[in-house]
C-alpha cells in the first residue's frame, strides 16, 4: 500500500486520538486538506457537499489517509431521471470525531459509468456490485462487478426509476386470479392445483 | 525328517532365486513361479510334518556341542503360522509386484527370512538358536529394507536395535554355558532350577530382553512403526503378522518351557511384585499406547503398524497370567492377529494397487470400487476390534476372564480401554478408505486381479471359520499348554464350557444370522428402495456436485486429538532415539581427534603403549 | 385417476392411513416472516406435539414441507431440490398469503406468486401471518385428509412433472437435483407405466 | 420357559413383547419430557406410530448395498444382544454367552450404523460417528469397570449367576447397595450409553443436522427407530441385572425398568449437552475414580 493510503490512526488506541472535533473544525480541515469548498455544516455530526465526479477518488484518498475519515460506511445511488443523471453519495466517517461526512457526486445517467474506490476500501467492491446490479453504473477498475443478489435476472436493472416492478411481474409470474366460485372449490375438495386455477401461461 | 525338509527347502529356494537374479529383469514370471513352487513345497512339509519326538536332527558339532534341530508342538505350531503366511505373500506378490525388476532379491529374502524363522523355532540347543537368530534379524533387515526410500534409513534403525538385541542374547547364551555346562535345552531346564536367585535373574533377563525387542514391546518398540510403515506393502502384512511372533514365540519357551514359571515367579520381591507382574505390567502398557497413537496416524499402513504393536501387548498380557484361560488366550491371539492383520494390510495393498497412495485424508468412498478390498478389511477390523463372530474375540475373551477372575481388575481395565482404542481407529481406517464420497480421480479405479484376491479370500474365510469354530486352533493350543506346563484348557468344537461363565461362538453365530435375517425381512416389508448418487445428499438446500469437497476425513477424532495431542507431542520414544543418536555423534567426534592420519602421532601412540606396558610389566616383576 | 384413488382403497389402506395419521414431521422452511409462529405452537402454549407433528432437521426425515412466507426465485430453486430430497408421502403447506397469491409482495420483480405452479401445495394456511390457532385447525385437517386418504399431492408432481418443470424453468431456468423425477415415478410405480 | 415348546414360542414372541415394552416406554418418555416442560405431550404409545409412519414410506432412498446390509445389522445386533440378556423366565442363552460377550455384541449394532452411515457419505453423519465412537471410551470404559470390580468379587463373569448371587438376600444383596460407589458410577455410565442428553453430543440436532440419522430417511430411520426401542429395554435390563438384582416376575421388571428409566429421563428433561472433550473430562474425572474406589475397596477386603 502507498504511503498514501496508510491510515494515520492506525494501530493507535481510540482515546489517543485526541478530543473530537466538531463540525466546524472538520469542516476547515476538509477544505485545507483536499480544497473542497462546496461542503457545509448540515448537523451536530453531519457534514455534506458536492464533490467532482473526477475529483471523487483524490479526495477519498485525502479524506482517509489525512482528515481521518478512515471509515467508509456506504455508497448509495439515486437516479434523478428528470435530470437524467444518477447521484452517487459516498459516506465517510471517523471513529475519532464520531462525524459523517458524506459527498454527493452527479454522473450522466446514459454512460452511467465512475471510476472505482476499492484500492482504497476493499469493501467498496460490494457496494460497487450492489449498484452496478440494481443501477446499471459500471465501476472502472473493478475486476468483478459479478451480480450476486439476483443470480437469474434477465431484465433491466430494477431500481431505476424507469423499471415498472409491477409490469414486471405481471409479464412473468402467475398470478391465483380472484375466482367468485372459490367457496365451492373449497367445499368440493381439492383436486390438485392444475386443475382449477386459471392464469395466464 | 520334515526337521531336515523345513531347514533346507528355504535354504535351496534362497539359492535358486538369487541365482536367477540375472534373469529376474527379463524374466520376472520363471523368478515367481520358482518362488511359488518353492513355499507351496515348505507349505506341504510343514503341513504334513509333526511333532517328532525322537529324531534330532544332529547338525555340524560346534564349540564342542552338536546343533540340534527338533519339532515339538510349540514350534509346529509357529512352523504352520509362517508356512501359510508366506505362502500367501508370495501369491499376494505375484500379483502386487508389477513392474518386472523392481525387487530382485524379493523372493530369495523372504526364502532366508523363512529358514531363519524355521532356524529359530526348530533349535534345540542355545547355541543354534543363537546362530539363526541371527540369520534371522539380518534377513529382516534385508526383507524389511525393499520399499520406498525412507525404508532403507528405518531398516537400519531395525538393525541397530536387532544388534543390541543379538549382543546381549550372546551374553545370555555364554552365561548360561558357563553355569550349566552346556547349550542344550533340556540339560539347562533341568539344571537351572537349582540354582541361586543371582544367576537365574542375569540369565531370565539377558535372555527375555531381547526377545522382548523382538515382539516390540513398550519401552523398545521404537524401531517397528517406520520400518514397517515404509517397507512394500505385502511385505508389512507379512512381517507385522508373523515376524515380530517369534519374539513371542522365545518368550513362551524360555519363560514357560526352559526356566518353568515357578522359577520365573521366584524371582522378584513377592508374590505380587515378580518379574511376571512386570512383564504384566509392561504388556498393559504395550496394548494401551500404541493404540491411541494409532488414532493420530495419517497414513493406513503406519495406522496399522502401531495396531500389531497393540495386539502384541495382548498376547503378552495373556502369556503373562500364567493362568490356563490366560495362555490358551495369549496362544491363540497370535494366530487370530496373524490372519485378521495380513487381511487389513493386504486391503490396503490392494487399494494402494489402484489408488497409488494410502493417505487417508486422500481416500474415500472406494467401496463402489472395491468392494472385495472393502469385505476384507470388513472382516478384518471386526477380527482386529475383537468383535464377535470373528476370531480376534474369542481370544480376547480369555484373556479378559483370566485377567478378571485372575484378580488383576485395573490391567483388565487397561485391556478394554485397547479395545475402545482399537474399535476408533478401525473405524477411522475402513472409513477413510472406504466410506464417504468418492472423490473424481477415483472414478474409474477396479478391483485387483485374480493372484491379490485369492489371500484376501482365503483369509477372510479363515478369519470368519476360526471365530465360529475356535476349537480347531485350541486342539494345537491345549497340547503345547501340556508342553508349558500349564493346565491344558477343557474346550469345546465352538468354545469353553466352564463354570464361571461359558462361551459357544456357534450358538452366537447361529442367533446373530438368525436375527439379521429377521432384521432383514422387517427392512423389506418397508418400502420399495432406490439407490441414489453420493452427490443427492443433503447439504442444507446447497447444490452438489463433483467439484464440492464434501467429505470428512481430516482430523476425525477431534475431541480425542484436542486433549491428547500434548502428549501426542513429547511422545517418549522418539525423543529418547533422538537424544541417543546426539550423544552417539557427540563420542563420535571426540573419538575421531585420537586418529589425526599423521604417521608421526600414531608412531607417538606406540612408543608410548611400549612405555605403559614395561612399567606394569617392571611392577610385576 | 384421483377419484379411482378414494374409492378402492383396501381396509389395509385405511388402517395404515389412520396410523400414518398420528406422526406427522415438520421441516419448516422458514423463509419468510412466518417462522416466528411455529415456537409457540410447539412449545407449551399450543402444544402440537399432543397430535404427534415434531420439528424434524433434514428433508430425509420430514413428511411436511412448511412455506413459512415469501419466496424469491433464489430461495425457490432450494425449495424444489428439498421437496425432492424428501421421502413421499410428503405435504407441502402454504403458509400465509405470501405463498397463496403473492401476498404483500404482490408486486414484487422477483419472488413468485403462487407456490402451487411449482410444487403440489397439499394445503394453503391462510393469513399474514396465521396464528398458531390456524397452525393447529390447519394441520388437524391435514390429519383428517390423511386419514381420508385424499392427501395424495405428492403423486401429482410425478405425474405432471413436465408441468411444473417449465414453470420452475420460466423463472430460473434448469437446477442439477440429481432426480429424475419421471423415472422415480416409473421405478415407485407412482405413474401407471401405460400413461 | 426354559425348555421344549415353551422356549421355541418365546423365542418368536420375546422379540415382539421387547418392541411393546420398548414403545411403551418411549411413549411414557415423551409424555414425561412434554409434561417436565408444562405440555400435554403425545400418545402414550407416539413411537409405533411413529415406527408405522415410517416403515410405510413408499419411495425410500438408499445410498448402497452396505447402507441397507447396515440397517439389518443394526436391527440383527440388538436382538441378539436382547437374546443373550437374561430377563424373568427365559435365561436359556446365558449358557452359550457371559456379559463379555454380551458387552461385544452390543457393539455389533453400532458399527453396522457406523458403516451405513459411512456410505451415506455426508459429513454430518461422519461427525456423529466420530464423536458417537469417541464418547465410548468415556461412559463404556466406565461401565466395564464397574462390571469388572463385580465378576472379580462374585467370580464369575456369567450375567445369570451376578443376577443370582443378587436375588439371594432381597435388596440387602442388591448390587447398588453392596458396592454403592460402582452402582453410581455406573449410573452415570448408563446416561451415557443412553445416549440422553447431558451426552447426546452425538444426534445435536442444529449443529450436524441429527449427526448419523442426517440421510435416514423413510424405513431405514423406521429400522433406526425399531433398534432404538428395543435397545431401551435391552440396556436398562443390563442395569437393573447386574446392580438392581435382576427380576424374578414380569411385575417387578417392568416397575423397575420404569423407575430407572424415569431416572434417566428426568436427568434429561433439564440437563443441556456437554460438548464431546468435556464430557469425556467430565466422565474421567468423577465416575471412572468412584468406580476405580469402588474396585480397590473390593479388592481390599476382598483380599
Amino acid at each position: 500500500m502507498s504511503e498514501l493510503t496508510r491510515t494515520p490512526n492506525a494501530g493507535r488506541p481510540l482515546a489517543a486520538l485526541g478530543a473530537a472535533r466538531h463540525a466546524e473544525a472538520i469542516l476547515a480541515a476538509i477544505l485545507s486538506e483536499t480544497g473542497a469548498d462546496g461542503f457545509h455544516v448540515k448537523g451536530a455530526r453531519r457534514v455534506e457537499g458536492q464533490v467532482q465526479a473526477d475529483s471523487l477518488h483524490s479526495f477519498a484518498a485525502a479524506m482517509k489517509s489525512r482528515v481521518g475519515f478512515e471509515h467508509l460506511s456506504a455508497i448509495s445511488c439515486v437516479d434523478w431521471i428528470a435530470q437524467g443523471e444518477f447521484e452517487l453519495v459516498y459516506h465517510f466517517w471517523s471513529y475519532r470525531d464520531n462525524c459523517l461526512v458524506s459527498a454527493h457526486v452527479r454522473i450522466d445517467r446514459a454512460i452511467a459509468s465512475m471510476d472505482t474506490i476499492t484500492d482504497l476500501w476493499m469493501p467498496a467492491s460490494f457496494f460497487e456490485r450492489d449498484i452496478h446490479e440494481f443501477f446499471g453504473v459500471v465501476f472502472q477498475g473493478n475486476t468483478d462487478l459479478e451480480r450476486y443478489i439476483l443470480t437469474d435476472w434477465k431484465g433491466p436493472p430494477p431500481m431505476r426509476k424507469d423499471f415498472v416492478s409491477r409490469d414486471f411481474a405481471h409479464e412473468h409470474f402467475h398470478y391465483k386470479d380472484y375466482e367468485p366460485t372459490w367457496d365451492e372449490m373449497i367445499e368440493g375438495g381439492y383436486h390438485g392445483s392444475r386443475g382449477k386455477s386459471g392464469g395466464a401461461e | 525328517m520334515y526337521t531336515q525338509a523345513l531347514l533346507f527347502l528355504p535354504l535351496i529356494g534362497f539359492g535358486l532365486s538369487a541365482l536367477l537374479l540375472g534373469t529376474a529383469r527379463r524374466h520376472q514370471a520363471i523368478l515367481k513361479t520358482v518362488a511359488l513352487i518353492g513355499f507351496l513345497a515348505i507349505a506341504a512339509a510343514a503341513a504334513l510334518a509333526g511333532p517328532e519326538t525322537g529324531s534330532l536332527l544332529q547338525g555340524p558339532t560346534l564349540f564342542g556341542s552338536p546343533l540340534t534341530f527338533g519339532l515339538t508342538d510349540l514350534s509346529w505350531y509357529f512352523v504352520l503360522m509362517v508356512a501359510g503366511i508366506s505362502l500367501l505373500t508370495v501369491f499376494f506378490s505375484i500379483g502386487a509386484l508389477r513392474e518386472s525388476g523392481s525387487y530382485p532379491m524379493y523372493y530369495a529374502w523372504l526364502f532366508a527370512k523363512v529358514f531363519g524363522m524355521f532356524g529359530v523355532v526348530l533349535a534345540r540347543d542355545l547355541l543354534s538358536f543363537f546362530i539363526m537368530w541371527e540369520i534371522m534379524s539380518w534377513a529382516t533387515y534385508f526383507v524389511m529394507q525393499q520399499g520406498r526410500q525412507e525404508a532403507k534409513t528405518a531398516a537400519l534403525g531395525y538393525l541397530v536395535y536387532a544388534i543390541v538385541a543379538g549382543m546381549v542374547l550372546l551374553g545370555g547364551v555364554i552365561m548360561l554355558k558357563q553355569s550349566t555346562g552346556s547349550f542344550d535345552f533340556d540339560v539347562i531346564s533341568k539344571a537351572i532350577k537349582g540354582y541361586d536367585l543371582a544367576t537365574t535373574v542375569v540369565a531370565l533377563v539377558l535372555i527375555l530382553v531381547p526377545m522382548l525387542i523382538e515382539s516390540a514391546v513398550y519401552p523398545m518398540h521404537g524401531w517397528l512403526p517406520d520400518s514397517y510403515a515404509s517397507t512394500e506393502t505385502s511385505i508389512t502384512a507379512y512381517l507385522s503378522s508373523i515376524s515380530t511372533r517369534i519374539g513371542v514365540y522365545g518368550v513362551v519357551l524360555f519363560v514357560f518351557v526352559i526356566f518353568g514359571i515357578k522359577v520365573v515367579d521366584s524371582v522378584g520381591f513377592s508374590s505380587h511384585l515378580n518379574l511376571r507382574s512386570i512383564l504384566l505390567v509392561l504388556a498393559a502398557l504395550t496394548a494401551v499406547l500404541p493404540t491411541y497413537t494409532a488414532l493420530f496416524q495419517h497414513d493406513a499402513k503406519r495406522l496399522v503398524t502401531w495396531h500389531s504393536i497393540g495386539q502384541g501387548g495382548y498376547m503378552l498380557l495373556g502369556l503373562a497370567t500364567a493362568s490356563t484361560l490366560g495362555t490358551a488366550g495369549g496362544l491363540f491371539h497370535i494366530f487370530n492377529h496373524l490372519t485378521y492383520v495380513s487381511l487389513i494390510v493386504f486391503s490396503i495393498a490392494a487399494v494402494e494397487y489402484r489408488t497409488g497412495t494410502t493417505n487417508l485424508n486422500k481416500l474415500g468412498g472406494l467401496i463402489t470400487r472395491q468392494p472385495l478390498a472393502f469385505l476384507g478389511m470388513l472382516f478384518g477390523i471386526i477380527g482386529l476390534a475383537g468383535i464377535p463372530p470373528m476370531n480376534g474375540f474369542v481370544s480376547k475373551w480369555f484373556i479378559y476372564r483370566s485377567l478378571i477372575l485372575g484378580g488383576y481388575p485395573f490391567i483388565a481395565l487397561a485391556a478394554f480401554i485397547a479395545t475402545v482404542g482399537t474399535i476408533m481407529s478401525v473405524y477411522k481406517l475402513i472409513h477413510n478408505m472406504f466410506l464417504g464420497q468418492l472423490p473424481e480421480r477415483y472414478n474409474d479405479v477396479k478391483e485387483v486381479g485374480f493372484w491379490m484376491q485369492v489371500p484376501i479370500l482365503i483369509l477372510m474365510a479363515v478369519v470368519l471359520l476360526t471365530g465360529v469354530f475356535p476349537g480347531l486352533i485350541l486342539q494345537w493350543v491345549a497340547r503345547i499348554q501340556t508342553i508349558m506346563g500349564v493346565a491344558p484348557i477343557a474346550y469345546t468344537l465352538s468354545g469353553v464350557q466352564s463354570s464361571a461363565g461359558d462361551l459357544n461362538m456357534a450358538v452366537v453365530t447361529i442367533v446373530f444370522i438368525s436375527c439379521i435375517v429377521v432384521a432383514a425381512i422387517i427392512f423389506l416389508i418397508g418400502g420399495k428402495r432406490r439407490i441414489v448418487s453420493q452427490y443427492d445428499n443433503y447439504a442444507a438446500g446447497h447444490f452438489l456436485n463433483k467439484d464440492v469437497p464434501y467429505n470428512f476425513n481430516y482430523h476425525f477424532y477431534s475431541a480425542f486429538e484436542h486433549i491428547f495431542d500434548p502428549l501426542y507431542q513429547a511422545a517418549p520414544v522418539k525423543t529418547t532415539e533422538r537424544n541417543l543418536g546426539r550423544l552417539v555423534r557427540i563420542t563420535g567426534d571426540y573419538i575421531r581427534r585420537f586418529f589425526t592420519g599423521q604417521i608421526n602421532t600414531y608412531a607417538a601412540y606406540y612408543v608410548a603403549a611400549i612405555i605403559v606396558v614395561l612399567v606394569i610389566l617392571k611392577g610385576v616383576l | 385417476m384421483a377419484e379411482k384413488e378414494l374409492t378402492q382403497r383396501s381396509a389395509w389402506d385405511k388402517v395404515l392411513a389412520n396410523l400414518r395419521k398420528r406422526s406427522l414431521w415438520m421441516l419448516h422452511y422458514c423463509t419468510g416472516c412466518g417462522a416466528v409462529e411455529l415456537p409457540p405452537t410447539m412449545t407449551s402454549r399450543f402444544d402440537m406435539e399432543r397430535f404427534g407433528i415434531m420439528p424434524m432437521v433434514t428433508p430425509r426425515q420430514a413428511d411436511i414441507l412448511l412455506i413459512t412466507g415469501y419466496l424469491s426465485v433464489k430461495t425457490l430453486k432450494r425449495v424444489i431440490l428439498i421437496y425432492e430430497q424428501m421421502v413421499a408421502p410428503k405435504y407441502v403447506v402454504g403458509f400465509g398469503s405470501c405463498t397463496i397469491n403473492g401476498g404483500m409482495y404482490w408486486n414484487s420483480y422477483t419472488t413468485i406468486k403462487a407456490l402451487d405452479r411449482y410444487l403440489p401445495v397439499e394445503m394453503y394456511l391462510a393469513g399474514c401471518m396465521p396464528r398458531p390457532e390456524a397452525i393447529i385447525t390447519g394441520f388437524n385437517a391435514l390429519i383428517d385428509k390423511i386419514a381420508k386418504g385424499e392427501a395424495n399431492s405428492w403423486k401429482d408432481y410425478y405425474e405432471n412433472y413436465e408441468f411444473y418443470h417449465k414453470n420452475q424453468q420460466h423463472v430460473f431456468g434448469d437446477i442439477e437435483t440429481h432426480h429424475d423425477v419421471t423415472d422415480d415415478g416409473k421405478y415407485f410405480r407412482v405413474v401407471e407405466a401405460t400413461r | 420357559m426354559n425348555s421344549g415348546l415353551g422356549l421355541i414360542v418365546w423365542i418368536i414372541a420375546y422379540p415382539f413383547v421387547s418392541f411393546f415394552l420398548g414403545v411403551l416406554l418411549g411413549g411414557y418418555g415423551r409424555k414425561l419430557t412434554a409434561r417436565i416442560q408444562r405440555r400435554v405431550g403425545p400418545s402414550w404409545i407416539q413411537p409405533f406410530y411413529d415406527v408405522v409412519k415410517l416403515m410405510s414410506k413408499k419411495t425410500n432412498v438408499s445410498h448402497g448395498y452396505m447402507h441397507d446390509v447396515a440397517m439389518m445389522m443394526l436391527v440383527g445386533g440388538t436382538l441378539l444382544t436382547m437374546y443373550f440378556v437374561p430377563v424373568p423366565g427365559f435365561h436359556y442363552f446365558s449358557q452359550f454367552g457371559d456379559y463379555i460377550v454380551i458387552m461385544y455384541i452390543m457393539l455389533v449394532a453400532p458399527l453396522g450404523m457406523a458403516l451405513g452411515v459411512g456410505q451415506t457419505a455426508n459429513p454430518n453423519g461422519s461427525i456423529g460417528i466420530a464423536r458417537a465412537l469417541e464418547m465410548l471410551a468415556g461412559y463404556e470404559v466406565t461401565f466395564v469397570l464397574t462390571f469388572i470390580g463385580f465378576a472379580m468379587k462374585a467370580g464369575t463373569t456369567s450375567m445369570y449367576d451376578l443376577m443370582m448371587l443378587q436375588q439371594s438376600g432381597g435388596i440387602a444383596t442388591w448390587g447398588i447397595i453392596t458396592n454403592p460407589l460402582l452402582g453410581i458410577a455406573a449410573l452415570f455410565a448408563l446416561q451415557g450409553m443412553m445416549n440422553e442428553k447431558p451426552f447426546e453430543v452425538i444426534v445435536a440436532p442444529h449443529e450436524i443436522a441429527t449427526g448419523p440419522m442426517t440421510e435416514m430417511g423413510g424405513k431405514y430411520l423406521g429400522m433406526m427407530f425399531i433398534q432404538h426401542l428395543i435397545n431401551l429395554v435391552v440396556e436398562l435390563t443390563i442395569y437393573m441385572n447386574l446392580f438392581l438384582g435382576g427380576a424374578l416376575n414380569w411385575f417387578e421388571y417392568v416397575v423397575k425398568l420404569f423407575t430407572l428409566f424415569t431416572l434417566v429421563l428426568v436427568v434429561n428433561a433439564v440437563y443441556g449437552r456437554f460438548r464431546t472433550d468435556s464430557a469425556l473430562r467430565f466422565f474421567w474425572k468423577f465416575p471412572l475414580p468412584m468406580a476405580a474406589l469402588g474396585v480397590i475397596f473390593i479388592m481390599w477386603n476382598g483380599k
